[in-house]
């Protein structure tokens, strides 16, 4: 063991609780699961806690790449991202600092161990839930409080900077022997993996906003100008947001203004003249 | 009846500025601190709205207990955009506690009602839009370890999130329930039909900005080999990563998979390849 | 004569045959004259003909240029692109295997011999139709066959494999000689000729798509797309379809879906109404 | 009636699968091998029919030369696409044999009504965007004298084409009559409209894609000379092209001329061009 | 003093009166404001005067730059374009006939000295339009023409063409003064400058056009296509022209043709019976 | 009424093709030959009728005086297109003169009527789209001091501008009274917002082409420093004309100050930025 790891090891763990979605204390997801909980972030944080940020902003890039899709809705996810940021970043500083090994490890934390305490966490929550739940209804305050911040944070801490601190400060050797013995195939189609795995966050991001199999037409032109026309992202959301005040325009059945009472008119009218066919009916 | 109509009967305001913050900025830091999926932010709600009973409600426990109760179920929407539905709720609450002809089972109405759509809408724009662009543009200041990078992304967000909250709860607590109109109206519909168009468009851009799938093959072309990849830039750029992403959404969508589930029939997609050598 | 070119001349002849619009044994004209007319393929065959892959391919690549936008409505067609391929890409192989000179013989054959040919064969023809009619009015299903299918057939093959095979074997002087003594402007004229033939066929369809003089608008951010923004034709077609799906939204006036069954409501009530109306002017 | 009503009364079918398919590769096959400006595509109608004159009507010759007349008369579409019609026109057939209540010329009137319309789009998407598109693609595989090129055309056309023909047919035969509002109705305008916006766009393309007029003229520009195609590409890259296109466009549409006319309109212009250097 | 100087003086005096946006002489503004008092066309004009064409036509190009989003409105204007081209290049080419220095002495002239007489002849105006007002209520035709044509323009000759003849002859020195006694930073200030002051003749052009917030989304979008998609003005042109055509369309209220009678007999039979109801209201 | 009925009664026409040149170029000529901020073009006007005047009122003074009064009024359009006014007017003063049935006030009425929409439209059209682009055509060709840039601007514009003013006023002539519906009516509307929008699109692009402003500034990047143009250019290209065209859009169209004003306030920031070493 190498005992300079101990204060990295811990920063680490401490961070990887920051970001989790559950956290409260940087203003809930804004600052924490949104800001922290990004590798990007990670790798400067553990680059930092590291005393390298070069090598650490590195790692963070590598890792961003593969979850830049992430998803999280209804509470679910597509993959532990902050466990993978800082579980396969902190092991990597620890050992290469390889930006490969960072990502082979964020993912391989990421999508097993990681996915696991998840929805492990999760499950545990719902006891302190029930707990809130009888507060409320006691009007109990001081209840609510304790089981809807205090304990439930004291769960997530044990949960999240524990592991990752031990997997940091006792995991070295193992990824070492890790990167030693798998097979180079196997690095290999982790990397490739690694570069198709935003498709799921993707694919499901797709399942949110795409209402009318028709409305692929307008995925297809986003993919298009961005791979064919090169255009950046920026520039694609600025088209975009033309095509859909277009659409938004063409939705409605206004003419230019006017039109829009007049349709109204005519419904009401319509409307009218049928509560006097009613009326007719009953004479 | 509306707010402002009721508001014109005697007293019009019952909370300071400050208890408002406080129902903002506690919502705002512990809307997902007791996550399961039985409830998920319901009791972030009841935590939100403890000074607010020990306020107004001191005298009166059983209306107190009502207004904890009524604030501890299930319930779950983006919590930066949804913050409008927390706004809408304390001008409901507010009215209830001074006593006007609002229903106590209004303010459950109008979460459960609005909830679904405002997640909708928020997740796609929080986490299909901004935050992808802000990491893509973060991640190009990074190239070469710079730490501009992560530092660019954290001012952005740090002001941008927290300045959407801010916002939309604000907006809610002067609308009302007239929020409800604009939220669920007809034009309301249109906008947000609208702001799909923009996010499909955006998502298809992202699908080719961050998938990464090459093959190494090699075919025979006028005698000598030509690499596959080559060959198939160009025809048609990002051609075996757009297939991904259908067949990630076919999958999802028609096939109603979990992500888990995906995320295995891409390993063996990808370990198949790599093995016959096409990756 | 060289007796070596017996067998690539009467393949070709055959070929020539077989990419014919009239031919029916590829399944009509799915595998005749969309794939074996059109002088990219032609230029494969004819390279394995001759025994010179290379050479007939990039012949035929320089003479799919020229008749890209070749065009067939009605029956009618703007050059006669098999006798066209073959012809020219086959004399060019048995001559000098230069694609400059199988376009120029492709371009000569095509808007000369192959329009008279294809005209008089289309004319021709009214004597089989003549006698398949006759035989449909007698219930002569052995009639319809031998007039529909086997004596037309007769007929195009000797008047495409036979001259197309005469041509290539017994035309190697001519092209030669030709080849030798036009003057080098007429080469240059039927070159430049080569590039601006396609406006024809493009101008044709433009006839058939533009309905309204403004959807020239449409043609032009076409144009510019490719011209200015250097778009290739396969992004073209999403960023088009994109914009027609547009154009198909706002050519409803329904407003987000249920407006539509408002405005036929309105629309019903009023006729409704108008009934009444009429009704009422009953009594 | 539509089909679905009288297939409930009685006997619901009457070709098998095989009765169908040779409906439509007869088709399929024959569709232009007697084509006279006549008749074009007029007699393959009766060849189809051939084996079902035969198997329904080998009783009833008035009834089996009454078909073959019927489906003896002047047609044209665009075949792989209009395969729709005899999709449509065999399910009438089929009731008409089964004697259900179809009149002997619904499908000739379905035919003449019907063979414009699909002609027309067909056209545009086959010979417009489809042939074109593939055809780049392939040209582009070719350079250098690559095989690839005309493979990938065979292949991919070699799909398609077949796969629209048989879908066509059999959407046609499943939907019958109601194909027909489906083709002629509101919605279906729209639909064409669309099309055919999708299609002048594409056009467009093809123009810049595929016309080739460079000029050669050098100009005076700030004492040396200067190309005038290289001052024209600063402009307006392609506008040769695009004059000789819209002359082309003119010539056709608004003076109702005949391509040969064009042509040798086309063809004095290049050669005037070239004799005074400007091409 | 230069004699030499006099005629090339002499001559972008007179200039600067036919490019002023009030001379009539070459067909009002088409000919004179809006050509010869283009940047672009002064410094071809001047060049010609001082017999240095290419000098004239570097510095008229650098100035343009800095003009060509210039307004005039309602009569007002945010730079005096003519005196701004014509005393900067005219200054320029007397001296160093550097395009940096005519951009700096024009964008002084432009917005201090060139404002000035530019409001001053507006003014000085308003007595020649009282007396030509009197003519009118006489029917004196006659003082119509000379209040309306000849005196005005008398005035504004002797308002554009002396002072610029006289700058230029006699400005020789108090430029070279300047143009060594001006500290760098003031320079590169109006140089700086000078790429700015397009903004304010494009923000103006902005309030022209844009009447509703939400069209900023086009204008956006037209900036984007130049500065991501690098697209010339021309090739945007086409788009917006495609992009204004379906508003145009998605603006009516009509399907596809017919639609549009549709909800007009909706309106109208809505109507009929609205008549209908209030007749029946009378009985 | 409109103008072809009253023209089926009697007489139909009164002004030559002179008659009507004449009206024509003298407004086309001297239509700001006596501006200033009091009338702008109004005398031009009358200007423009003393042929008129004299050829068919000389011998009713009254009438004559009239009619150079009612034409010496303030008006004010874009001179060029404003020309389609000058045609309706022109019809509507030759019935007077003929003695029809049309106020002598309907003339006025049309000019106070139509002249604000003619200005903006004609305005946004010719400043906003065809002399910035026909400029920065001219400019490109400028390069290296050739002629061909200015004398390209000459002719182009030189044909476009008088032809523009030419047709205006003879449709406006042709169309007369029934113009006004052309010019107001609905359709009208739709097609003067599709213009707009066009409009603001290039003018959007015209901001990114013309305005020029980059900062010198470095910033730390990864040990080294980097040009902060270069990041910025990374992420937004043209951010800092942008900001400053909004900047200036939301002075003059929110704040409502002057051009002067604003040019004021963009001196001061270029004048800091420099001092402080941003630009
Ligand atoms: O889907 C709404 C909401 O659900 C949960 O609360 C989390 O997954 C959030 O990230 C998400 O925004
Ligand atoms: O126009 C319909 C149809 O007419 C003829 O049959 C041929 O020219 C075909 O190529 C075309 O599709
Ligand atoms: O705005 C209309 C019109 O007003 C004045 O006459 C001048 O500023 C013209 O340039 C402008 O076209």
């Amino acid at each position: 063991m190498d005992t300079s790891l101990f204060f990295p090891a811990l920063l680490t763990g401490i961070f990887c609780y920051l970001g989790a979605i559950e956290t409260p204390w940087l203003f809930g997801m804004s600052g924490g699961f949104y800001i922290v909980g990004r590798p990007l972030v990670a790798g400067l944080l553990v680059g930092l806690a590291f005393g390298d940020i070069k090598s650490g902003i590195l790692c963070g890039l590598a890792v961003q790449a593969v979850f830049i899709a992430n998803l999280s809705t209804g509470g679910a996810t597509n993959s532990e991202i902050t466990y993978a940021a800082y579980g396969g970043i902190g092991l990597a500083m620890a050992t290469t600092k390889n930006p490969a090994i960072a990502v082979t490890l964020a993912i391989l934390i990421g999508q097993t161990f990681g996915l696991i305490f998840y929805n492990g966490r999760m499950a545990l929550y719902s006891f302190w839930n029930a707990r809130a739940e009888k507060a409320a209804d006691q009007a109990d305050t001081r209840g609510i409080t304790l089981n809807h911040l205090v304990y439930p944070q004291i769960t997530t801490f044990i949960l999240r900077a524990v592991p990752v601190f031990l997997a940091i400060f006792y995991g070295k050797g193992l990824v070492n022997w890790l990167i030693n013995s798998i097979p180079e195939i196997i690095t290999h189609i982790i990397q490739v993996l690694g570069g198709v795995l935003p498709a799921l966050g993707i694919a499901l991001l797709m399942g949110i906003v795409i209402k009318n199999k028709t409305h692929l037409i307008f995925f297809m032109a986003g993919f298009v100008l961005l791979s064919f026309a090169k255009l950046s992202m920026i520039a694609i959301v600025f088209i975009a947001a033309l095509v859909a005040y277009m659409y938004y325009f063409a939705s409605s059945n206004k003419g230019t203004g006017n039109g829009e009472s007049e349709t109204k008119e005519a419904t009401e009218s319509a409307v009218n003249t049928d509560d006097e066919y009613e009326d007719d009916d009953l004479f | 009846m509306s707010k402002s109509d009721s508001k014109s009967v005697g007293q019009d305001k019952l909370l300071s500025k400050h208890d408002l913050n406080q129902i903002w900025y506690r919502w705002g830091f512990t809307h997902l601190s007791s996550m399961s999926y039985e409830k998920i932010q319901g009791h972030s709600w009841a935590y939100s709205y403890i000074p607010f009973a020990n306020k107004f409600y001191k005298n009166d426990i059983e209306k107190k207990r009502r207004l904890l109760q009524r604030h501890s179920m299930f319930y779950n929407t983006e919590p930066q955009t949804g913050q409008l539905i927390n706004g809408i709720v304390a001008s409901l609450e507010e009215q209830i506690a001074m006593g006007k002809d609002v229903s106590e089972e209004m303010p459950v109405n109008i979460k459960t009602t609005l909830m679904g759509p405002l997640a909708g809408i928020g997740d796609s724009i929080i986490q299909g839009i901004i935050v992808p662009i802000l990491l893509s543009i973060g991640m190009s200041l990074a190239k070469g370890g710079s730490p501009l990078g992560p530092i660019f992304y954290i001012v952005a967000y740090g002001i941008i999130g927290p300045t959407i909250s801010y916002i939309a709860f604000h907006s809610g607590y002067k609308l009302g329930v007239n929020a409800i109109d604009i939220i669920v109206g007809e034009n309301s519909k249109r906008i947000t039909d609208a702001f799909n168009i923009l996010g499909v468009m955006v998502v298809g851009a992202l699908a080719a900005n961050t998938i990464v799938l090459k093959t190494i093959a090699k075919i025979p072309m006028g005698g000598k080999t030509e690499s596959l990849e080559n060959v198939l830039n160009g025809i048609f750029p990002g051609l075996l990563p757009l297939a991904m992403v259908l067949l990630g959404w076919w999958l999802v969508s028609s096939k109603q998979m979990t992500a888990t589930k995906v995320i295995l029939i891409m390993t063996v997609i990808v370990t198949i390849g790599c093995l016959i050598g096409l990756f």
